[in-house]
């Protein structure tokens, strides 16, 4: 049962994901993005991992996307899709990043290929626990970047 | 040249102008009754008070009085010129019988536009008003005589300018009454201008009685039909209905008048009888079926007959677009006769009219009222042009001997105008050499060509008077295209079929021809003789040009549109419960485009419009304007 | 794939496709008339009567306004993005309903031998679940706006995305202080830990945050920039007709129950409450923050932009931090246990 | 202190909308309960007549030009008497404004306006009123009213008897 869902998911995540990048619209694009991370959080979810499906959701598909799409919103982009496909010149290096990438998680994968899964995940308290001891000065560090960041903003959009 | 400042503009007036006048042209209406442009002042209104602040007279004036001098500096909304014109406006409605809601003249009227002009609005008077008891005029003026204020317009005009001797002014003081001496139908046959003339609604159009305002009045600048003359019109409709004629300034032709006929004669617009649709055996078709029908049986007809057996006729009331079109459609259906309805005898003389007039030596109306000697040869001027009838009586006013020439110049003619003649055998015994400016008036109808040519050599300017409104227009085609009186056609024997455009040919002459075709809006003999009738639109219904006694091609512009009156439509018809675009017998051309539709049916080219080649300078004429004089072109031409 | 292959008890399945069918029922039923309920209401702090004349005192009316919608024209702007277009109203509409899954909207009840929790779905992250379900929630309202190529959709769909991601921030840092209190993501958890007192009364803050946020969320007055009816025609849904109109209309009341009922749930107690039984009382809170969502909308004026930005970010999020750490140390200085 | 200020503000605001709840409503439910609006009201057009029950209208045109919608539309004819009035007489309400400027325009109180609202029809068509739809039996709101007794005209009484008028003058009088 797991294993179908994981596969029905898995291929909406690649199809998505394809669909994705070929795509012309931005807007379009960015449906299928977010398509893309659904499918992301079910394999997480199925992976006894909830806490970074529903972070996935949350931050990537809520927020930075909602961002992206904000911005092209804002901002008009004319009809980029209309613009020409790009040259094989330009594809090339995306090609060869690709092949690189999937090369690699080939090998990582066929390394692991044996291994077994802990039979229980860590659940949210062990998580934050671990966050927030084992990691607690990176944490801080970021979100003081954070704070920076939105002091930053504030300050540039301050009243004149 | 005398110059003087009005409401603190510089006005450079002319010569013994008054200061009404001199005001009016640079765009300032003093309000006034008793002045008229033709009939001059008569003082009696006292509704043109004016203040003068400077100059060689001072204080309030009448401006209509007072003739325009050098170094005025004139006020018309001065307080004490506007509260004397005030009070003089109350006095003359102190009487009034306040019955503009049942009165025709109501917004049309210049009672009405000067008292509000004036500044006049409450009744403060309770006493009784005077009352009058009205006459009966006749079938064609209606009179109301407690409308009236006594500004002296219609008997100057009636007694002075149109010479009548019927109707005049009685009683005095309050009881002034202006009116026939018994009740009865007026007898000068410019009567109807007491319409226009009057500044209020004392006289009023009894043949439009109750119909319309001035607001809803279908009006367009128009040409009279009645004769050669062309006078200036305004033709009045609602509802697609004629409802009646005003008069239309011109100088260069009738001036500010026109005669009872061109007013009041039945213009055949609005009879019921009129051919409305297509038909074809008298079976009513559509516009292009009944073309149809009409080419193949001509061709038919050329078949049985052979060629050159089709007649094409005109008349002399088909406009100038109409006549010039006629040779066309003649040459496109193979006609061998073409004619344009002038008889033999009008055709004879017409041609000689034709051949001797220039542009130097042909009269015109203004030539009339200024000659200094007139004589009318072989006319009837009641019939052939009663407005020059008018022109004459001022000439004789300013002291110009009238000749009645030959048998055929009745001198009744000029007895209804007034005037005192002396009547001549022969043109030759005429002493046209004596005076300076002599006028002579011919008519066509048995004119005889050769006295033409003694005119010709006379030194006197000539009004030719053709018959029918285009009469010149058709003359000059005539000679051009070779036209030939139908009766001559006739005669040969060889014409089997006749195709009759506006004519008006008389039913005996129509016996004889197996085939007739009509375009006509008239129910003539024609029509009711033809097999094929397809409706053209009447005079008010389109555009279109005459060409005046004088050779003065005038333009005149759709009034109306075309189809049934609203008041001939039955009932259930109206108001439309279904709307659509024209309304039923709308859908009718004018003659010269049912023309030009007909021989690009018959497969030949198509001119661009009703007027190419020489004639083309015409198509540019305006409506609003004098006209242009295209007399003479015969001689100029060959 | 490791994990969750155990096979399901069929009874178990059928449990839940029961209580999803219930609750499906239930809150499309009360979403229908709660827009009935909203115009009455409205009318009445109008001096009007509202709709009274379909059926007795006008409760056909939902019936009448369901038939309009489905036999009106389905339109689409002809130079819009037909396929987001169509799509848009289901993600107005879709993450609203099934946010309610992990409502536990009573006390559990024992049915055929075994403990039958009322809630569709008890999961331990549910809290964030909840999270992830409101800002997907965005993107109806965003790509609607956008696909219709309307100015005012255009503009009312930038306001909307804009003002729910503001508010998303407060709304989730507001229930950060329930799951300290609580020590659980799980709804369940949180529901159980109020037994000795409502959280309301250990954060008042936290609730009034809380309560503006989702008044926000669901775009209502005084926060209903998003449509501003007389700026902006009706804003991103203005090119909406028919049902699709009709999806985003109900997805707006279905939001608003299961925003009732996750206030209920993090602050009210849930279920939980004396003498009646717990459905009971779950319901009555729910309907008592709808009643309140209307009256604040049949009395508020709508706020400008600016304002509602400024409330949003300089308001509400610095107090919901403070709140926080309020908080942090006051379990830190009471111990671990402090309810 | 603001904040507590605007509490206050927004909560006198909840308490002034919730006794609203509770009061009765202004509603009229229309087709049941019906209002009767005053009688300058300015509704459905009518053609009155005047005291001796003759027609007030006298086709004089004038409403026609007055309508800025162009809704009345008529053609004047004489009647009996020398009388003139309209041979047919139109208003198109499907048109009318009800700006009442015809009544105001009528120089012969004719043309009035009646609290009569309610004429909603079917067909447009049949708001399209004829002569006869719009003739009513009496003199509607100026019951003393007679325009040919004061327009010097004599048609309902012989000349120099309306009100008003000296006798008519004997033109062939000596006297002055």
């Amino acid at each position: 049962m797991a294993a179908t869902l994981f596969y029905i998911l898995a291929t909406v995540m690649v199809i998505a994901t394809i669909l994705a990048i070929t795509g012309r619209h931005p807007v379009h694009a960015i449906v299928y993005l977010v398509t893309s991370f659904f499918a992301l959080a079910g394999i997480f979810y199925l992976l006894l991992a909830p806490l970074v499906a529903m972070f996935e959701v949350i931050i990537y598909a809520g927020a930075v996307m909602v961002l992206f799409m904000f911005v092209i919103m804002m901002l008009d982009l004319g009809h980029p899709e209309r613009g020409g496909r790009p040259a094989l010149g330009q594809w090339l290096p995306a090609l060869l990043l690709g092949a690189t990438v999937l090369a690699t998680i080939s090998y990582a994968a066929a390394g692991f290929a044996g291994d077994k899964l802990p039979a229980m995940l860590p659940g949210v308290k062990e998580f934050a626990v671990t966050l927030f001891s084992r990691y607690g000065v990176a944490i801080e560090v970021i979100s003081l970047q954070l704070l920076f960041a939105v002091v930053g903003a504030l300050y540039l959009g301050r009243r004149r | 040249m005398p110059k003087l400042i009005i409401d603190d503009i510089a006005v450079e007036a002319a010569e013994g102008v008054s200061v009404l006048e001199a005001a009016k042209s640079v765009g300032i209406t003093i309000p006034h009754f008793c002045w008229h442009p033709a009939l001059g002042r008569a003082g009696a209104c006292r509704v043109c008070a004016v203040k003068l602040l400077d100059g060689p007279v001072k204080g309030i004036q009448m401006s209509c009085m007072l003739p325009a001098q050098e170094g005025m500096v004139v006020s018309t909304t001065d307080p004490e010129a506007v509260a004397l014109r005030r009070q003089v406006i109350e006095w003359l409605m102190i009487n009034h019988p306040h019955d503009c809601p049942v009165c025709d003249e109501g917004g049309e009227c210049q009672l009405q536009d000067f008292t509000i002009a004036c500044g006049h609005g409450t009744r403060r008077f309770v006493g009784p008003k005077r009352t009058h008891v009205n006459q009966e005029l006749g079938p064609y003026i209606s009179h109301e005589m407690n409308r009236c204020i006594q500004c002296y317009r219609c008997v100057r005009f009636y007694q002075e300018y149109a010479g009548g001797s019927d109707f005049g002014v009685m009683g005095s003081a309050g009881k002034v009454y202006y009116g026939r001496f018994e009740s009865g139908q007026l007898e000068s046959p410019f009567s109807g201008n007491l319409v226009d003339i009057c500044p209020t609604g004392v006289f009023t159009d009894k043949t439009a009685r109750f119909r319309a305002r001035y607001w809803d009045y279908d009006m367009a600048p128009s040409v009279c039909p009645g004769c050669s003359v062309g006078c200036n019109i305004t033709p009045v409709a609602r509802y697609r209905e004629l409802l009646k004629i005003v008069a239309r300034r011109n100088d260069m032709v009738n001036g500010w008048f026109i005669c009872d006929r061109g007013r009041f004669a039945p213009k055949g617009v609005n009879a019921p009888s009129r051919p409305r649709t297509s038909l074809v055996d008298g079976v009513k078709t559509g516009r292009e079926e009944a073309m149809d029908a009409l080419l193949r049986r001509l061709g038919e007809v050329a078949e049985l007959y052979g060629e050159g057996s089709i007649a094409v006729v005109g008349s002399t009331r088909l406009s100038q677009e109409g006549a010039t079109l006629l040779p066309l459609l003649a040459e496109s259906i193979s006609a061998g006769a073409l004619s344009y309805g002038l008889s033999a005898a009008e055709s004879r003389a017409s041609s000689g009219a034709i051949s001797m007039l220039t542009l130097e030596n042909g009269a015109s109306i203004a030539d009339v009222e200024n000659a200094d000697c007139i004589a009318i040869y072989e006319s009837d001027l009641r019939e052939e042009g009663p407005m020059l009838l008018l022109a004459v009586r001022q000439a004789w006013r300013r002291g110009a001997p009238v000749l009645l020439v030959g048998e055929n110049s009745p001198l009744e003619q000029v007895r209804g105008v007034g005037i005192e003649a002396v009547q001549l055998h022969y043109m030759e015994e005429a002493p046209l050499a004596i005076f300076e400016r002599p006028v002579v008036i011919a008519g066509m109808r048995h004119g005889d060509p050769r006295v033409m040519a003694v005119l010709d050599r006379s030194g006197a300017r000539v009004a030719c008077l053709f018959p029918g409104p285009n009469g010149h227009g058709a003359a000059l085609l005539c000679a051009e295209h070779g036209g030939i009186p139908l009766e001559e056609a006739l005669a040969k024997g060889k014409v089997k079929g006749l195709v009759a455009v506006e004519a008006d040919i008389p039913a005996e002459l129509l016996a004889g021809v197996p085939f007739v075709a009509s375009l006509d809006w008239r129910e003539t003999a024609a029509v009711q003789a033809a097999s094929v009738v397809i409706p053209t639109a009447a005079w008010v219904e389109c555009d279109g040009t005459y060409v005046n006694f004088e050779g003065r091609a005038q333009r005149f512009s759709r009034v109306m549109k075309p189809g049934l009156p609203i008041k001939e439509l039955d009932p259930a018809c109206h108001p439309p419960r279904i709307h659509q675009g024209d309304p039923p017998g709308g859908d009718i051309l004018p003659s010269w485009q049912v023309m030009i539709e007909m021989i690009r049916l018959a497969g030949e080219k198509v001119p661009d419009g009703p007027f190419s080649g020489s004639w083309a300078n015409l198509t540019s004429l305006d409506p609003e304007g004098e006209g242009e004089v295209i007399r003479g072109r015969c001689r100029r031409d060959s | 794939m490791a994990g969750a292959d155990v096979i399901p008890d069929p009874m178990e399945i059928t449990l839940v496709i029961a209580k999803i069918g219930l609750v499906l029922l239930v809150i499309l039923t009360l979403a229908a008339y709660l827009v009935f309920a909203e115009r009455r209401i409205l009318a009445w702090i109008q001096d009007r009567k509202g709709p009274n004349r379909v059926g007795p005192f006008g409760l056909l009316q939902p019936l009448a306004d369901l038939i309009k919608l489905l036999t009106k024209e389905d339109f689409c702007p002809p130079a819009g993005d037909r396929w987001l277009f169509f799509l848009a109203p289901a993600m107005a509409a879709i993450p609203a309903i099934m946010t309610f899954a992990i409502v536990p909207f009573g006390a559990p009840v024992r049915i055929f031998g075994r403990d039958l929790p009322m809630q569709v779905a008890d999961l331990h992250v549910g809290l964030l679940l909840f999270m992830a379900l409101s800002s997907i929630a965005v993107y109806g309202v965003a790509l609607g706006g956008w696909a219709s190529n309307s100015k005012y959709a255009l503009l009312g769909s930038l306001r909307g995305l804009a003002q729910l991601i503001s508010y998303e921030l407060s709304m989730g840092l507001s229930l950060v202080p329930t799951v300290m209190l609580a020590r659980s993501f799980r709804l369940s958890d949180i529901v159980a830990a109020q037994e000795g007192g409502w959280f309301i009364l250990y954060q008042p803050m936290a609730f009034a945050i809380f309560l503006v946020s989702i008044l926000a969320e669901c775009k209502r007055i005084p926060f209903d920039l998003p449509e501003a009816e007389g700026e902006l025609v009706a804003g991103f849904h203005t090119e909406y007709s028919g049902m699709r109109f009709g999806l985003f209309f109900v997805g707006e009341y279905i939001n608003i129950l299961v925003l009732g009922g996750l206030a209920a749930t993090f602050f009210l107690g849930g279920w939980q409450g004396p003498l009646l039984p717990g459905l009971l009382w779950f319901w009555g809170k729910v309907l008592a923050f709808a009643f309140l969502f209307i009256w604040i909308r049949g009395t508020l004026p709508r706020l400008r932009y600016d304002q509602l930005m400024h409330l949003g970010w300089k308001v509400l999020t610095p107090m919901a931090l403070v709140n926080i750490l309020a908080t942090a140390w006051w379990l830190y200085l009471a111990g671990s246990s402090p309810l | 202190m603001r904040v507590i200020d605007d509490m206050t503000a927004i909560l006198t605001g909840l308490w002034t909308t919730w006794k609203h709840i509770l009061r009765r409503p202004v509603t009229i439910q229309y087709p049941e309960e019906k209002r009767i609006p005053s009688p300058r009201y300015r509704a459905r057009i009518i053609l009155t007549r005047d005291p001796d029950g003759g027609e007030r209208c006298v086709a004089c045109y004038l409403c026609s030009a007055a309508c800025p919608v162009d809704c009345i539309s008529m053609q004047a004819e004489e009647g009996e008497g020398g009388r003139r009035r309209a041979a047919w007489f139109r208003i198109n309400f499907s048109r009318c404004i009800f700006c009442g400027f015809c009544a105001e325009a009528c120089p012969t109180m004719a043309i009035q306006m009646t609290p009569d609202y309610e004429i909603c029809r079917r067909d447009v068509m049949d708001l399209v009123f004829e002569k006869e739809d719009l003739l009513v039996e009496h003199c509607g709101k100026d019951p003393e009213y007679n325009f040919y007794r004061h327009a010097g005209i004599g048609v309902t009484q012989p000349r120099g008897e309306g009100e008003g008028e000296k006798p008519t003058v004997d033109v062939r009088g000596l006297m002055p």
